[in-house]
């Protein structure tokens, strides 16, 4: 299975995720431009975080217009796994690939700090590996990631089991706890706190090696079927 | 903008107009009458002033400066280029400085703390190395009123907004709260980096006729003269400088960084040198980097990119506008160098070349503006021995030590956790990206800040530390003790000290019992960094930290780096398991003047300063770093502000273990400062082997337990209180205050 | 030219955490008849004219880039700048 | 009840990187046309006639807390609002 992860400029958690994939789950990876118009060659795009384009409009509302989210949205649209970390989730609700948008935090500051999860949906490609109602813990660092979305929305979103990942001890304001949420078909996930921040013992946390397993192993069912 | 005229020379001469820029009449004379031999037209003049500013020629530190600890075997680059250089074995370096943007803090806080982080990055990857920490040592007023609880808040954000926004992780730092800054708060900002040996480069321009290319941000008039505003001393009627405000951009400089550093790896044949735009801009960057190569240069400012129109050679010159960089390059492969800038949608352009000879030429407009040996600009600053005298607030202390008299231990000890300079500090630092990298072991929080090396079995520990209370009592002891509550933190994690860098905060040098503060703190800290042998490596002077007359206590910021040999090392704070033993290492003496508890207690600082000893400082902490790496050591924490009981309450507070502990000190005791001590858990099947190793210089005092209770019986009084308590009174007493 | 002075706010239904911050620094100043605050964005945008009608641009600008349509709102004026 | 609308932007000298960044994009997205943005804060505050003029009070709030005056300017607008 390889990986693509897109460079913005100003994208400053893309070695962070490609050392996760290569060095800890020995998947392939690539960073990739911003200005990459084919992704023909990956099995799963991960948009990471960072601050693209310093985010000085709104998190994510410049980077969604690079030329590589013409080709994310193809990818996507194929039913290929898509996922957005962070700013990478600030992206993708801002490219319409996710429902709702982020907001500056209820506190108004930046928080880094770890927060406890609880995977509310552990049927989909991106969460098999854990348990259901599985509480784990991974590290938040964001301004804008209060989830925001309408009464109808969230209404929808739970419907579907679109919610992924739940805050228990909510610390930004977001809607109904919400940490991590998928669009409709399944295959592009968005989510705030940073799993691949949390995949050594060495760094105070393994539990986001579950994601990325997660992925590999429907990735293999996949290619045996 | 209506374009000033610009003075003739002899009307700048007669006017005196000079004096505004900080050049005083005597330097003015030596500029006529040694070093140029003529009049300065007023380009030129305005060169000078940048470059003979305190902040660019360090002409009143200088021989302060020069007491400095500097040698080592381990110092690959000591003080004078961008940032020091240490060899840490395996062909790699760590490299490090830190930078103070006081003044610009004061008059613009977000911004002025977001550029101070912006400049000392800057110094790091200049020198070849990629960042990968930084630290924020902040000093302010009590967080009463207002305006210093907006002064915290905007700090704050701006030191995180530029660093979360770039990328580098801040793992560390110091905050203090005291009067003392009130008027006048400490933004000092340190930057650590790493790189492999043979990429290490240096701010030089050689060879005739080769490039000199300016990347990054276009010139505008923000910061024009700063070097000199930040030289002056800082008065409330002067409300006409306080335009030197510079807004930073983080995102530019992240894109700045990564071209650079690429340049610097991949097209190393063809660069010669590169250094960053700072203090006095365009002139002190490419006037030292000819100076130091022994060229001379030549300037077109047509070519400098230009954000406003209309830009005069002197605004152009001294323009502090932020994000630059200066490259020589050798003449030829300046296409190779654009494409790279380019790729990453940066401006880069040959604004000149070296020349044979040693003059400093500009041109605009096709007119020569400036003709300057450049030696003069650089290295050529008067140097003032400034005179010293014993100030009276010395001369008039008290020989007695303060003798608290304590009622009510535990509640002493829940007033002391809510003192805010002891209080924790965490809704600051969480609002710091910690992780980025994903090489943070040990967090804000601990001792020291710890990140790995990637691919090795190191780690570095990073910490800054200085008490200016204690060097107000005594500046030469508060000197040696600044660095070796830096060298006990670094030991605390595991980590064997390696070198320092410093922000000197004083104030006015030219009043004789303030140089008096900085150059007996100054010899403090020379004798101390000799006997830890970790060498000033690199370093920064803020002088005239004074409003209306008064200045701030001597504060010595020291930034210390450490090695960690083994990762298995690393040490933190927190007790780890019920049913560990716990030791104090040191002996605990009536230390309160300057404590805490004297300021909690009178709401002042007075006396003579307590006992310190440099040899028993040292001694207690290599039995540490050795008992940590014979693995025998489950937690350390040294003892500093708030004494023996803060200590243990911090150790208590990581996990929520409790403690039963017993000693033969009194509880007022248990407050005091005396140096040179730590508190260590052990597990039971260590004990032995600890104990033989320690003897007699820890002091058991009983157990870890798994009650919420932290429970020390003392000579007169027990302190008793629940340690979840405890930790809410020491959590929320910030947010509380800035509420 | 045309001077376009874009402004964009939260929409009604949405907190506006900076917006509190400020209203609740302006109540510790002593403001207490300070009764809310909403903190918006504002753009003096410079622009030359096009073929198309100013008014269909600046729509587009806002809808796809200047604001977030999910939780914001923008109005807009525009003027004639004198040429110089 | 007053609504007071104060604008916020820099000073003609001092960089203003958010303008800068909307610029390019605006560029990338093919509106050539745009020579200039800038970005700058818009604050809507509601407040209650107090002893003093308002104009002095609003001025007040500008220097002390919604803008620094070193790297901004401000301007408002004062209006009554309309009792409910
Ligand atoms: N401004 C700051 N930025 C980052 N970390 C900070 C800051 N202030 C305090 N800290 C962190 O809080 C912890 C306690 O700080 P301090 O009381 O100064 O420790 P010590 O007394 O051991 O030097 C340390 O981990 C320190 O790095
Ligand atoms: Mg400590």
């Amino acid at each position: 299975m390889k990986f693509a992860v897109p460079v913005f400029p100003g994208s400053n958690c893309d070695h962070d995720m490609v050392n996760a994939l290569r060095d800890i789950l020995k998947a392939d990876a690539d960073l990739v431009p911003a200005t990459t118009t084919d992704l023909s060659a990956y099995d799963a795009v991960i948009l990471p975080g960072g601050f693209s384009y310093g985010d000085y409009l709104r998190s994510g509302a410049i980077a969604r217009f690079a030329p590589v989210m013409t080709a994310v949205q193809a990818f996507a649209g194929a039913g290929k796994p898509v996922m957005g970390i962070c700013n990478g989730f600030q992206i993708l609700t801002e490219a319409g690939l996710l429902p709702g948008a982020l907001q500056a935090n209820r506190s108004s500051k930046f928080i880094c700090k770890t927060s406890e999860l609880i995977v509310k949906n552990n049927q989909t490609q991106f969460s098999s590996a854990y348990a259901e109602n599985a509480h784990i813990n991974l590290p938040i660092a964001h301004g804008e990631g209060n989830y925001y979305c309408d009464d109808a929305t969230l209404a929808e979103l739970r419907a579907n089991q679109q919610i992924i990942f739940e805050y228990a001890d909510n610390p930004n304001g977001s809607t109904a706890n919400i940490a991590g949420v998928m669009n409709r078909q399944g295959n592009v996930l968005g989510m705030m706190p940073h799993p691949e921040r949390a995949v050594e013992t060495i760094l105070g946390s393994t539990d986001g090696l579950g994601i990325f397993q997660s992925l590999l192993a429907n990735q293999q069912e996949v290619a045996h079927a | 903008m209506l374009k000033e005229q610009e003075l003739t020379p002899e009307a700048l001469k007669t006017t005196k107009a000079y004096r505004e820029w900080g050049l005083t009449d005597d330097e003015y004379q030596l500029l006529t009458d040694s070093v140029l031999g003529r009049l300065p037209n007023y380009t030129e003049a305005g060169l000078f002033s940048g470059m003979w500013s305190e902040h660019c020629s360090y002409k009143n530190s200088k021989p302060v400066l020069k007491k400095f600890w500097t040698q080592g075997e381990q110092v690959i680059e000591g003080p004078g280029e961008g940032a020091g250089i240490i060899d840490i074995g395996d062909g790699q370096a760590v490299v490090f400085k830190a930078e103070s943007h006081n003044h610009p803090s004061a008059v613009e806080p977000y911004e002025g703390a977001a550029t101070g982080v912006g400049g000392i990055i800057r110094d790091i990857f200049s020198m070849g190395a990629r960042p990968i920490a930084l630290l924020d040592s902040l000093r302010f007023g009590e967080p009463e009123d207002e305006h210093t609880k907006y002064l915290i808040s905007q700090v704050v954000a701006g030191i995180g907004g530029y660093g979360n926004c770039i990328g580098i992780p801040t793992i560390g730092g110091d905050t203090v709260f005291d009067a003392s800054y009130q008027k006048n708060p400490l933004v000092n900002a340190m930057c650590v980096g790493i790189l492999d040996q043979a990429d290490i480069q240096k701010g030089q321009a050689t060879g005739i006729g080769n490039s000199v290319i300016y990347v990054g941000a276009k010139t505008g008039r923000d910061g024009i003269n700063g070097a000199s505003f930040a030289s002056a001393e800082f008065n409330d009627a002067k409300d006409t400088q306080r335009s030197a405000v510079q807004v930073g951009d983080p995102f530019m400089e992240k894109l700045l960084m990564e071209a650079c550093l690429e340049v610097i790896h991949d097209h190393r044949d063809v660069l010669i040198g590169i250094q960053d735009m700072g203090a006095a801009g365009l002139v002190s960057s490419s006037a030292e980097m000819a100076s130091k190569a022994g060229s001379g240069l030549e300037l077109n400012l047509d070519l400098v990119p230009q954000r406003e129109t209309g830009m005069s050679p002197f605004e152009l010159m001294l323009s502090e506008s932020q994000e630059r960089m200066l490259l020589c390059v050798k003449a030829g492969a300046e296409a190779e160098i654009y494409d790279v800038f380019k790729k990453y949608g940066l401006d880069a352009v040959t604004i000149g070349h070296v020349t044979a000879g040693h003059q400093y030429q500009l041109f605009h407009h096709d007119e020569l503006v400036a003709d300057v040996p450049v030696d003069a600009l650089a290295t050529k600053a008067p140097v003032y021995q400034r005179e010293k005298k014993r100030p009276a607030r010395l001369n008039k202390q008290s020989h007695h030590q303060f003798m608290p008299r304590i009622v009510d231990a535990t509640g002493a000890l829940k007033k002391m956790l809510q003192q805010p300079t002891i209080a924790s500090k965490a809704s600051l630092y969480e609002t710091y990206d910690s992780q980025v990298l994903t090489n943070t072991v040990v967090k804000p929080g601990s001792d020291a800040g710890v990140i790995r090396i990637r691919h090795t079995d190191k780690a570095l520990a990073v910490t800054t530390d200085v008490n200016g209370r204690y060097l107000y009592l005594n500046p030469r002891v508060g000197g040696e003790i600044a660095v070796a509550e830096a060298a006990r933190n670094i030991v605390a994690s595991g980590g064997q000290p390696l070198g320092i860098t410093d922000c000197l905060n004083y104030g006015n040098p030219e009043k004789p019992e303030q140089f008096y503060d900085l150059d007996e703190s100054a010899q403090g800290i020379a004798r101390a960094c000799q006997l830890f042998n970790t060498p000033v490596i690199s370093g920064n002077v803020s002088l005239n930290n004074e409003s209306n007359g008064e200045a701030i206590y001597p504060t010595p910021m020291i930034g210390m780096v450490g090695l960690i040999k083994h990762q298995q090392d690393i040490t933190t704070q927190d007790f780890k398991h019920a049913g560990d033993a716990v030791y104090v290492l040191g002996t605990t003496d009536e230390a309160f003047n300057g404590s805490e508890l004297q300021k909690m207690l009178t709401g002042e600082i007075s006396g003579e300063l307590f006992d310190f000893d440099l040899v028993t400082e040292n001694q207690n902490q290599r039995l540490l770093l050795r008992a940590i790496q014979k693995g025998l050591v489950a937690s350390a924490h040294d003892v500093s502000e708030g004494g023996l009981i803060t200590t243990i309450a911090e150790s208590c507070f990581g996990k929520g273990f409790g403690v039963d502990l017993k000693s033969d000190i009194c509880a007022a005791n248990f407050f005091s400062e005396t140096q040179s001590r730590f508190v260590i858990s052990v597990t039971p099947d260590h004990r032995a082997e600890f104990e033989s190793l320690m003897d007699p210089y820890a002091t058991y005092l009983g157990q870890t337990t798994d009650d919420d209770r932290m429970l020390v019986m003392t000579a007169d009084q027990a302190f008793d209180l629940k340690v979840s308590f405890a930790k809410r009174l020491w959590e929320e007493a910030l947010p509380c205050l800035m509420k | 030219m045309y001077l376009v002075k874009v402004y964009v706010t939260y929409k009604e239904s949405i907190l506006d955490p900076k917006g509190e911050a400020v209203n609740d620094a302006l109540h510790r100043l002593g403001y207490t008849n300070v009764d809310s605050v909403e903190l918006g964005k504002y753009f003096e945008i410079k622009i030359k004219p096009d073929k198309r009608p100013i008014e269909a641009e600046v729509d587009e600008m806002c809808d796809r880039l200047l604001a977030n349509v999910n939780m914001e709102t923008y109005r807009y004026e525009i003027s004639q700048m004198e040429a110089l």
